[in-house]
């Protein structure tokens, strides 16, 4: 039995891989959260400029659903100084993939030229954070635009390109075609959900930037959802990475069923002891592959649909 | 009904039930919250959201079934606004995060802080001082003046009832002895041979230096300094905005407060932090 | 201190609507809920025939993260039955809208002809339904069929016409938008997301249908967040009604904040006791109105826009 | 862990781990789930997820720790998808839905059903017996013939054993007697003066007609009938297919067990069901 993955070209040596945002704002958290067991990080999402991102209270927790929302708005140093932390994951031999986005496909291109020279397993393009005024959803939404930012990167780095897709979109089909028609080697679905809280006390939105985006359990069945309809409809032609609520191993079974290749994780590692939590991900793993009689990861991907 | 600890959860609404002038630009308060929670443990802090404005961590000065006591220096915007607050308004909580100090018995307790550091060591000393047995507590604290002096009155009454010693000192003579807390706990770890743990609180840059007399004494067991000098958001873990190189320990739930061993491992240690941005500059 | 709420030129009692899908199949079960305190009731969407609706299982809850999600696919008896229920609604004075469906302009023409000769307080029309093949999302994610059903049913009678929207979709506010240029008399936010849930045990979906869609307390930042949108682009146009995730008063008091004139409540209510959850919700609302000095809910709405 | 009751949560696989016949196109099964719960009550019932095919309702029969015993009578697709599971084969299950029946203390307790409605009278018995004095229990069961009369050896045994008296009929005579339970319960009626309640769970039609009976015994004081004959969706009141006029209860979770004041409120009764559509029709 192994846990060995593979996206498209890329090897892991497990389907766990941290997502953008949680952990990932510096090299030493990257790599912490590496060395406790996941197959690969992705970085907090990096743009062409130092960003302070929106005003506190920009996370916080909703305990009763086991939830999160942020607004942290893409608050990063600029690729030029990111590089210096990319460099050293590179030294440490951490399989680091780093998310960028730009508001407009010029700055995506800066971003990406800024960084192609490192060692980058691959490039999210993160399409759809709901927590910026421009950029993120509203390009994640035109699947024009989707198609001519990827197929125009896709001209500059032969490092593969993963596409992070929004579930706040009426279709998100088309926007996974215009993916692939521009060049995408992986889906990767689900970023948060538009998402807001108002304090009944004070009469305020509690989020500094008012609204935010929902991340953790409450967005499981939709992260399954579009994981599902994306591989029904694309599942030959391309990886999907599952991402959304996972909390659990039993969610990853969920979300490699599905259709997932493989899975990211952002706030349920967002805990004291992520350590923690990656060893019992893996357990429960096991557990299920050697009940069930899988040998290897890519056994389970797709296996609800029948 | 009485929680464990507070929920991670959205703020909760306190309202603020004191305000005192505790020291120059510092004042006390005294927030009501609506649930009741058995403790918290002194170097926790909290997630303080003065609404419209900002959120920012806090430290816990006092804790009580369900009031809570913290202290705000007066720093930039955010503090501000919270320190313009009135009697009657509500201000949102989230917490308790972090891990405490963690005083080991039978030994001489040397808190050492500067500013809003004293916040947790005056939650410190009212947790020691709760305990069966007499605690040999000696806190040392400094200012440039005597109205800066946080909590003067509250430590400087401990003392006078022999319950703990005092050594306090302001940079120009104004209270105390004239000159900085260090020469106070130096003469301290030369004179008591007996095993002593070290509490600091206070500037980065202060703590480091400390850090280095500390080293110096053997009798010392450890030292255990609460790191505040970071960018917060999140406060639980998540956004590791506020994490230490090389080891990625993020000060809201791997510390504030580590502990000798650890910090001989954060090389960031009292020279370099993360902005908002996540960029690294000097301290 | 009054409840009393307008909606547009429709007076109720209180702001709590039963929402539709939940304790709506029988004139019964809508009365029952009615006198237990609600301001007025809708009715299980009903469509030009019977429908029996997707297989079981379609309705289950999610423990975790207090949701339910159902993929019960419109069943229903069809306009020209249900007449029967309506009337005895009618006669027994309970305020009563009638929320209605189709796969097409026709269809949705057909039933509101059907119907609109009854003592009905509005007609909500679902635009939004995410658990059948035809009509429902698709329908509702296109402004120009939206305007043009609103429109075309605006011109069959002077029945104050709700659309109520999806939150599966790009831009909430194109189709409000076009519901308003229709001659929608009021929004309603939101219809269930999107959503599945695999058994990893049997590598199954598990729903009957396999998709569905999530209700309850998951999906409430999510709908507080459209509400607040709509609010504050069409609010001084058109009463906005807020759905999704009431589980307590102070969650009617977010939506009201939000931008809500009223409220629709479904998934908490489809419990055992739904009348102590309507008294929990009026107590907590009173105690609400009297500590923040309200003396009407009209002073509540859009509160959290300053 | 135990839990007090199963959690109303996405089925809980269990897995079968007996499957007997009971009777004709009728077998018992033992489902092993994956979590404790304390008891389930007599009238409860489960929603049963045979993967793939149907989710439908199932009374519980037995429950102990987290062995779930169900009795399936061949209907359609559904059941006889059930029936052709294996041991070894997973199914789902979500519950325990539902009201009970309400024993008094000190009466006769008149348990009369047929079909699978004796699968909630099986756990009435049980749980009956479980209490500390000696209960007067009467069990009618009628079938067409004696293939078709559930759980025949385990009242049979009772009855031998004195527990209980086992009051069995058949239209054809080929076990008990030949006529209908309604003979023997009338005949039981009039000869014992002392207060009676009965249980009945079958066909609606059925157990109308035995409501009308029951009314005419002053000795009588209450019926608890649980109704079956409704189409369920979530089983735990939200969708209100299970719904009955004019009162708006649910079968699901106000009933399906209803008493005597209920049931007279209940217009529907024995006359009119709901479809899966939600049109009503002649049952
Ligand atoms: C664990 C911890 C405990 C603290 N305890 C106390 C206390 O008990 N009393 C007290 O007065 N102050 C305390 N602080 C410091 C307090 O958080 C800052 O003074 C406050 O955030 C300043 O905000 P401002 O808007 O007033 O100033 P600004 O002008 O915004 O900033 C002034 C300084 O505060 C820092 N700061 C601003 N926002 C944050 C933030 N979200 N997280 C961390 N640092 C920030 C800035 O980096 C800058 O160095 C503590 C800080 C930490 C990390
Ligand atoms: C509270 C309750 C307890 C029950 N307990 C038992 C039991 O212990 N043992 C047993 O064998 N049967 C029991 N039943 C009946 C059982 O649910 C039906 O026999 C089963 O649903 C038939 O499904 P099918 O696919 O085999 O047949 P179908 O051909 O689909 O239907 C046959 C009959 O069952 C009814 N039915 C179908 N689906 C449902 C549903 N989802 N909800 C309710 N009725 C449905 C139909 O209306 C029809 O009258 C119970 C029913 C209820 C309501
Ligand atoms: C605090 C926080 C910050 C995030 N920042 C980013 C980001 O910068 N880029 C990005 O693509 N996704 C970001 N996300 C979204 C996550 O990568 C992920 O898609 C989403 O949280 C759902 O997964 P989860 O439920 O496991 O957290 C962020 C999420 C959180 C909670
Ligand atoms: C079992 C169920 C059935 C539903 N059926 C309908 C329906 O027929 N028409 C409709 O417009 N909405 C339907 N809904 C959606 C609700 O009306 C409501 O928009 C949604 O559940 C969010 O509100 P809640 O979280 O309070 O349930 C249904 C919801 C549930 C849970
Ligand atoms: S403040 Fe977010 S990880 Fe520490
Ligand atoms: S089965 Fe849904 S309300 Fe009874």
């Amino acid at each position: 039995m192994s846990f060995d993955t593979e996206v498209g070209d890329i090897q892991l040596r497990n389907p766990l891989i941290l997502a953008s945002g949680v952990l990932g704002t510096t090299y030493s958290t990257l790599q912490r959260t590496y060395e406790a067991g996941l197959g690969a990080v992705i970085t907090k999402s990096i743009g062409p400029r130092s960003r302070i991102g929106n005003p506190n209270p920009s996370v916080f927790a909703l305990q009763e659903i086991r939830s999160v929302i942020n607004s942290v708005g893409l608050a990063n140093p600029g690729y030029s100084i990111f590089r210096e932390d990319i460099q050293i994951l590179n030294e440490n031999k951490i399989p680091t993939i780093v998310s960028i986005f730009g508001e407009n496909k010029e700055e995506f291109l800066e971003v990406l030229n800024g960084l192609k020279d490192l060692s980058v397993l691959a490039f999210e393009l993160n399409l759809s954070c709901p927590n910026t005024e421009k950029g993120g959803t509203q390009i994640g939404t035109d699947p024009e635009l989707v198609k001519e930012i990827v197929s125009m990167l896709r001209k500059e780095t032969e490092i593969p390109l993963w596409v992070k897709l929004t579930p706040n979109v009426s279709n998100i089909l088309e926007i996974a075609d215009a993916a692939i028609k521009g060049g995408s080697d992986a889906l990767v679905a689900i970023n948060t959900l538009k998402a807001m809280v108002i304090d009944i006390q004070t009469k305020m939105p509690v989020l500094g930037f008012k609204r935010g985006g929902l991340s953790g359990a409450a967005i499981k069945p939709i992260g399954i959802r579009y994981v599902y309809d994306l591989y029904e409809n694309f599942g030959d032609k391309i990886p999907i990475i599952g991402v959304g609520g996972i909390y659990r191993g039993e969610d990853i079974i969920e979300y490699l069923l599905a259709g997932a290749t493989a899975v990211e994780i952002g706030t349920s590692l967002g805990v004291a002891y992520p350590e923690n939590m990656i060893r019992f991900f893996q357990m429960k793993i096991k557990k299920y592959m050697k009940e069930h009689q899988f040998n290897s990861i890519k056994e389970i991907t797709g296996g609800a649909h029948r | 009904m009485t929680k464990q600890t507070l929920p991670n959860d959205k703020p909760l609404m306190g309202k603020i039930i004191t305000k005192e002038l505790e020291c120059e630009d510092t004042y006390k308060f005294l927030i009501e919250l609506p649930i009741k929670a058995q403790r918290a443990l002194p170097g926790q802090f909290i997630m303080l959201w003065v609404p419209g404005v900002d959120e920012f961590p806090i430290g816990i000065a006092g804790f009580k079934e369900n009031i809570l006591e913290v202290g705000i220096a007066k720093m930039g915007p955010g503090t501000e606004a919270m320190i313009n607050k009135q009697i009657g308004d509500l201000v949102g909580v989230r917490g308790f995060y972090g891990k405490p100090f963690k005083p080991p018995q039978d030994v001489n307790h040397l808190l050492i802080g500067g500013g809003f550091g004293m916040t947790p060591l005056k939650l410190l000393t009212t947790t020691l001082l709760e305990k069966d047995s007499k605690q040999n507590i000696h806190v040392f604290e400094g200012a440039r003046t005597k109205d800066r002096l946080m909590y003067l009155d509250w430590f400087q009454d401990l003392h006078d009832k022999d319950l703990i010693t005092f050594h306090v000192c302001t940079d120009d003579g104004s209270y105390g002895y004239q000159g900085f807390p260090t020469v106070d706990l130096e003469n301290f770890l030369q004179e008591n041979q007996t095993p002593s743990v070290m509490y600091v609180a206070g500037p980065e840059k202060m703590m480091k230096a400390i850090f280095n007399i500390g080293k110096k004494y053997s009798n010392v067991m450890d030292m255990q300094m609460s790191l505040a000098d970071r960018y917060m958001r999140c406060g639980f873990g998540a956004c590791s905005y506020c994490a230490v190189d090389p080891t990625g320990w993020r000060i809201c739930v791997d510390g504030p407060v580590f502990n000798t061993e650890q910090l001989e491992q954060i090389s960031d240690f009292g020279l370099y932090k993360r902005l908002e941005s996540g960029e690294k500059v000097r301290i």
